[in-house]
């Protein structure tokens, strides 16, 4: 039923092109509106509302991106922190040091994927919504132009879905990264393939060149080469390139053990599943952003075997165990518990950009309460302290002047597409080793 | 008597097309030149060859005892050259009085804008086009549009001036309006080729006329020794009757 | 004659300063950045109008100047410590030599074949910063926070851009004034009316388009670097995007090309359009669509523009506005 | 090296099959009414969703989808062409130029609202032949095949039917078509339709073997501009011959340099040719 009435759709969208001068219809959009039924048993810990309190309604800002490239990462970003928002407020808001009780309220615009109007924008929440606390757009080069914006009116940031770790090193004090940084996320795929397999020492590297992806490639090489690892080829590609026979014939003439790179789901995709044509023969194979997701499945067996890196995934399991063992204090829902609710929200299964989104929410929220108060200050001093664990990893940010803000706690998680009994093809995490839920499958066969 | 232009050889070729072919004439000051012959004979190529638009293959152009074989139409203006063209080419969005400042700025004498704009109000009022001045070219009927051209190519005050079918399309009063305006150029001392179908226009006007045949240059006289060539005849007028009637009716 | 051609003058910057003084006037820092972006797409809008609109040569890749301006710019303040203004006008030279280097070759190209030159060189360009290490290759260059307490600290250095637009945006309108009603601006329009003819008439046509090309490049590359200094970060894809280039045509179009006052109408009224659009919640889903139509509808009923249709519909007008 | 060198070009050349067809409907509207078409990419781009849909929803075989989208394809491109091209068709450049700009502007925004710019992929495969370093995939071989057949058919449409005859007569003059009586505008519509019809078969080959989105088409766009520069306006074999060429480049450029250098080498190759040939390689016209 669904299906068919997508068809419709489509083809009404292809007979507009015939009325497209007589103005379009209000076409009916992907994008859900949250009405989350959360459940208030799963809610964040909030203080349990006292008999009559002053309250106050907070505003965060930020802007996604409704269009453009970024849309499908920056919704799910959105949709996170919708979660967060809806969750906290349903269960009371959050208690301040003098009683007043906080409730919070989004305010966004579109930034259309590109930094244009990234500084308008933030400026506008920052002076005339009278953001008390903004978030940062998805990506890092969106990221960077808030950034500017959010120390000069002196309001605190929390970035999500930015990793670049170039933002964090320019003197900013007032925005913190929620992700672990792009120079950690390849990194951990070498010392996985170096605990499986020494002796594979070979290494092809290819990657989108956009900002991200060269930021991860190039800690990478660095770290490579450290480990005395022989790096056979380090090219970049575009990234709106489609056919990458050229460079994989290139990757196969250079014989690699491993490949590693890519950059955003479009690229790394076409370039999985063209490796795989290509019968390239590498043990192991790594790429950027396009394998944690869901629909990377759909390159059938060409996903077989790939790794990427993830910045959180369902299977994780933090718990308040874990917490303790570790030495932190644990902090918000569990993850089954954030699974099942952004299910039930929004009809799709929470991916990292979800999951970064509501964390970034968690994060302000634990400080708030932390400081007692919406000062900037405060919150700023209580962000520097934190040390948290939640349903998303750990949680704790550099305090060095040079690089201030800069995720230190997080990790990133290595995912691998295997096939299970029946043969369906399952998302496993290798790594790391603790939070393993299979054994990294090498070769590939 | 000085030699203004002299075109020694000329010859031009399109693909396989031979355009020109040995075009050669001396035009001393003062003079009107009528140029004749069939359509297609090669008349506004010569015209595009003298002005610079198209470069000949072979032989030399004499511009005021300077060779300008092969120099641009712009550097051949500010040497004082001007020219109309046999389809009218008005730069419509602009007023036909910016038209001809136009003409007056960057022809031979590089006016300034307010002094081209005298000059442009003066000349306009020579073609009789002075009470559209503020008008959009664009908006002017085909007979002012042709004044148009003549008004922009004398602005620039040539001492060459090459008229290229500026009778065409126009009714008699018009024509007898637009040949008092040719005579009085002449009267300037500007000298004048001219391109023109109409006979008898050409004929009572011109000093001198040469006529071109696929390319070629088969006569060069008086208008009477033209109009008895056997071969013009044979070529182009017709029948000899015709020669006379042309030449007898004024 | 010479008076009411002035008032067109004085109506054009009255226009830009009736849009620009706002945020000077209640220091609001929102109204700032959306003024900001309006003054910034005048300069670029007007600066094509000289190449677009006097000219009639339609460059689609215009943006590169901008995107070069910016990249110069920048680096200039970030690796050679310059301080921003000599940075910004090195920004706009550099743009105008580029400008100056290509001019004489592709100008020679008419009507669409231009266009796609013109779309090929910002691409190359674009490619070819992608590989240039010194301007950081794929991952751009961001500026330390730092750099900003040179100007008073970052909220008054983003005033101080703005003062610095708003400025070049008047002498952006003042220049397209200039040159239409200079002599060269004569020439120019011959040109694009007809350039056969114009050489015709003595003309220098390579000379006078080089120069045109010139001119409509160097503003665009200053406000580039105060575009990417405000931002704090530049990277090719952002400094070379194609689309924007497209938005400064529509918006010539929209306003009228080959006046005055058109871009700055076009300016306003598309930024006024599109902040609509975007926040509106019945189209921004498809504000992109709604855009498209509006365009559409004015490129086949209105193709003169705003001030083209005012001055058809109101003689009276035609003297006004310059 | 050797291995690599051959590898390269085959892949080149299967390539060049496709950017020949992607531009093939770009040239023949450029030539015959003088239109840069700036909403080839979206055609592109929704003829690829069009292949996946019925893929996906009826399992319609691509290759049977590929023929119902060429159809929707010429009927699309005849509506366009009323509604956005007729009016303008004889103003300047710039009117065209942005009037099939806001078209692109359109189906752009009404295509991100209904897929989103999620990637989406046609599970399909034909198996691939070869081995080791030289391994052909079946879609692709296809796709050449029929890029090829589809040449041919345009050649002879062209050049042997009436309907063909007529697009050439108006490409060449139009004047002189409308005297001999030939209905220049259907003429017109036909050759803007038989253009989109193009794009679409272009964009429905592509989804076979590549994942694509919304914006998909652009890139081939802009490759595209390139390949009818270097073939010449409004002859297929001229465009089939520019995308093997731009196809085999891309294949070995990168065997001699760094891949990342290939965009640039290509944009400046465009413009010399625009500066040195603009009628193009194999163009004779004019």
């Amino acid at each position: 039923m669904k299906r068919s009435l997508f068809v419709l759709l489509s083809l009404l969208i292809l007979g507009s092109m015939a009325i497209a001068a007589c103005g379009p219809a209000t076409t009916p959009t992907a994008a859900p509106q949250t009405q989350a039924p959360a459940p208030a048993t799963q809610a964040p810990p909030a203080s349990t509302a006292p008999a009559q309190p002053a309250t106050k309604t907070v505003t965060i800002g930020f802007t996604s991106s409704q269009t453009g490239s970024l849309n499908v990462e920056s919704t799910r970003q959105y949709h996170g922190l919708q979660l967060w928002m809806d969750q906290v407020n349903k269960a009371g808001g959050v208690k301040l040091a003098d009683g007043t009780v906080v409730t919070f309220k989004a305010q966004t615009y579109d930034d259309e994927s590109n930094t244009d109007r990234v500084q308008q924008l933030y400026t506008k929440l920052a002076t005339e919504d009278n953001a008390d606390f903004l978030i940062s757009p998805y990506s890092s080069g969106l990221a960077a132009a808030a950034a500017v914006i959010a120390q000069q009116y002196n309001k605190i940031m929390i970035t999500t879905g930015a990793a670049d770790d170039s933002t964090y090193q320019k003197g900013y004090t007032l925005v913190y990264q929620a992700y672990t940084p792009a120079s950690h996320y390849l990194t951990g795929a070498l010392d996985l393939l170096a605990k499986t397999d020494p002796s594979a020492k070979k290494i092809a590297v290819a990657y989108s060149t956009d900002s991200f992806s060269t930021s991860v490639v190039n800690a990478l090489k660095t770290y490579a080469t450290s480990k005395g690892y022989n790096i056979v080829l380090f090219e970049g590609y575009d990234p709106a390139t489609t056919d990458f026979s050229a460079l994989i014939n290139k990757i196969q003439a250079a014989a690699p053990d491993a490949v590693m790179g890519g950059g955003h789901f479009q690229d790394g995709s076409t370039f999985a599943k063209q490796l795989f044509e290509k019968k390239i023969g590498a043990k192991f194979v790594a790429l950027l952003v396009a394998p944690p997701e869901d629909q990377f499945s759909q390159l059938g067996d060409a996903a077989l075997g790939v790794v990427g890196p993830s910045q959180w995934e369902p299977q994780v399991s933090f718990t308040q165990d874990s917490a303790q063992k570790a030495g932190l204090t644990w902090y918000g829902p569990t993850g089954a518990d954030f699974t099942s609710t952004y299910k039930a929200a929004f009809n799709e299964d929470p991916t990292y950009h979800s999951a970064g989104g509501y964390a970034a929410g968690l994060i302000l929220q634990k400080a708030i309460e932390d400081a007692g108060s919406l000062d900037t200050t405060a919150v700023a001093a209580a962000l520097d302290k934190m040390d948290i664990l939640t349903f998303y990893g750990h949680i704790k940010f550099d305090t060095s002047a040079a690089n201030h803000g800069l995720q230190i706690g997080h990790e990133m998680v290595y995912v691998q597409w295997q096939k299970d009994s029946s043969g369906n093809l399952v998302k496993q995490i290798v790594w790391p080793a603790e939070g393993a839920t299979a054994p990294l499958l090498y070769p590939i066969p | 008597m000085t030699v203004l232009l002299s075109v020694q050889g000329l010859t031009k070729q399109f693909g396989g097309l031979q355009a020109l072919t040995q075009v050669t004439f001396d035009l001393p000051q003062g003079q009107i030149l009528g140029l004749i012959g069939p359509n297609g004979a090669g008349k506004t190529t010569l015209f595009n060859v003298i002005n610079g638009v198209y470069h000949p293959e072979v032989g030399r152009i004499i511009f005021r005892d300077k060779d300008v074989t092969g120099t641009k139409s712009y550097d051949l203006a500010h040497m004082g050259m001007a020219r109309t063209h046999q389809i009218v080419r008005p730069l419509n969005e602009l007023t036909v009085r910016e038209n001809v400042m136009v003409g007056a700025c960057f022809g031979r004498e590089n006016h300034n804008l307010s002094k081209a704009a005298g000059i442009a109000d003066e000349v306009l009022e020579f073609v009789g086009l002075d009470s559209r001045a503020d008008q959009l070219a664009g908006s002017l009927n085909v007979a002012q549009k042709k004044r148009l051209e003549m008004a922009r190519a004398l602005a620039a005050h040539p001492y060459l001036l090459l008229l290229d079918e500026v009778l065409a399309g126009l009714n008699p009063s018009e024509i007898d309006g637009m040949i008092q305006i040719v005579r009085k150029i002449r009267e300037q001392g500007i000298t004048i080729i001219m391109i023109e179908h109409l006979m008898k226009a050409v004929m009572n006007i011109s000093d001198r006329i040469i006529v071109l045949d696929y390319g070629e240059q088969i006569a060069d006289g008086t208008p009477r020794e033209i109009a008895n060539n056997p071969r013009v005849i044979e070529a182009y007028l017709g029948n000899s009757s015709l020669a006379d009637q042309l030449l007898e009716e004024e | 004659m010479k008076q009411l051609k002035s008032i067109g003058l004085w109506v054009s910057l009255l226009a830009v300063v009736a849009l620009g003084i706002g945020p000077i006037a209640n220091r609001s820092a929102s109204l700032r950045e959306t003024t900001y972006i309006i003054m910034q797409v005048i300069v670029l809008a007007a600066s094509l109008n000289i190449l677009l609109g006097f000219t009639g040569y339609v460059s689609f890749g215009h943006i590169v100047f901008f995107g070069l301006g910016g990249y110069v710019g920048l680096y200039l303040i970030n690796a050679q410590n310059w301080p921003l203004w000599s940075a910004a006008l090195a920004g706009g030279l550099t743009s105008g030599l580029l400008a100056f280097l290509l001019g004489k070759a592709i100008l020679r190209l008419r009507g669409a074949y231009f266009a796609l030159a013109t779309i090929g060189i910002n691409e190359a360009v674009r490619a070819f910063t992608n590989n240039f290490d010194p301007f950081g290759g794929p991952i751009g260059m961001t500026l330390n926070f730092r750099v900003y307490n040179s100007y008073g600290g970052a909220a008054n250095a983003l005033w101080l851009v703005y003062y610095a637009v708003f400025a070049i945006a008047l002498l952006a309108v003042v220049l397209n004034f200039m040159v239409k009603n200079s002599k060269f601006g004569l020439g120019l329009m011959a040109i694009r009316e007809d350039e056969g003819a114009a050489e015709v008439m003595g003309v220098i046509t390579p000379n006078a388009k080089t120069w045109a090309f010139v001119l409509s490049a160097i503003l665009p590359g200053i406000v580039g670097t105060l575009f990417f200094f405000k931002n704090g970060h530049i990277e090719p894809g952002d400094a070379f995007r194609l689309d924007y280039s497209i938005e400064m045509l529509v918006i010539v179009m929209l306003g009228g090309q080959g006046s005055v006052l058109g871009p700055i109408l076009g300016a306003a009224g598309y930024e006024g359009l599109r902040n609509f659009l975007l926040t509106s919640p019945l189209f921004k889903n498809i504000q992109l669509s709604v855009a498209g139509a509006l365009l559409l509808v004015i490129v086949l009923f209105i193709p003169a523009g705003a001030v083209g249709w005012l001055r058809r519909r109101v003689p009276i007008l035609r003297k006004v506005l310059a | 090296m050797g291995n690599l060198f051959i590898a390269s070009l085959i892949d080149g050349l299967l390539i060049g099959f496709v950017y020949g067809i992607a531009a093939m409907g770009l040239s023949l509207i450029w030539g015959v009414m003088n239109v840069i078409n700036l909403a080839h990419a979206p055609i592109m781009a929704l003829a690829m969703f069009g292949v996946y849909l019925l893929f996906v929803s009826l399992n319609l075989n691509p290759y049977i989808a590929l023929i119902l989208i060429a159809l929707i394809g010429l009927i699309g491109g005849v509506i366009i062409y009323y509604i956005a091209i007729h009016r303008v068709l004889s103003a300047p450049p710039l009117s065209t130029l942005l009037a099939t700009y806001a078209v692109n502007m359109i189906m752009i925004g009404l295509g991100t609202a209904a897929f989103s710019t999620t990637p989406r992929n046609v599970n399909f495969t034909l198996g691939s032949i070869g081995s080791g370093d030289l391994t052909v995939q079946g879609t692709r071989l296809v796709a050449a095949i029929v890029a090829t057949v589809v040449t041919g058919a345009l050649y002879f449409f062209l050049y042997r039917t009436r309907p063909g005859k007529n697009i050439r007569a108006v490409a060449n003059n139009r004047a002189a078509a409308e005297l001999m009586g030939i209905p220049s505008s259907r003429v017109l519509a036909l050759s803007f339709g038989l253009g989109t019809l193009l794009a679409a078969v272009a964009g429905g080959l592509i989804a076979t073997f590549f994942p694509f989105t919304i914006l998909a088409g652009n890139a081939y766009q802009l490759k595209s501009f390139v390949i009818v520069v270097l073939g010449g306006l409004g002859n297929p074999i001229g465009s089939l011959l520019g995308g093997l060429i731009l196809g085999v480049m891309e294949g070995v450029i990168p065997i001699f340099m760094p891949n990342s250098w290939v965009p640039v080498l290509e944009f400046i190759l465009f413009v010399i040719i625009l500066l040195v040939r603009p009628t193009g390689l194999f163009g004779a016209k004019k």
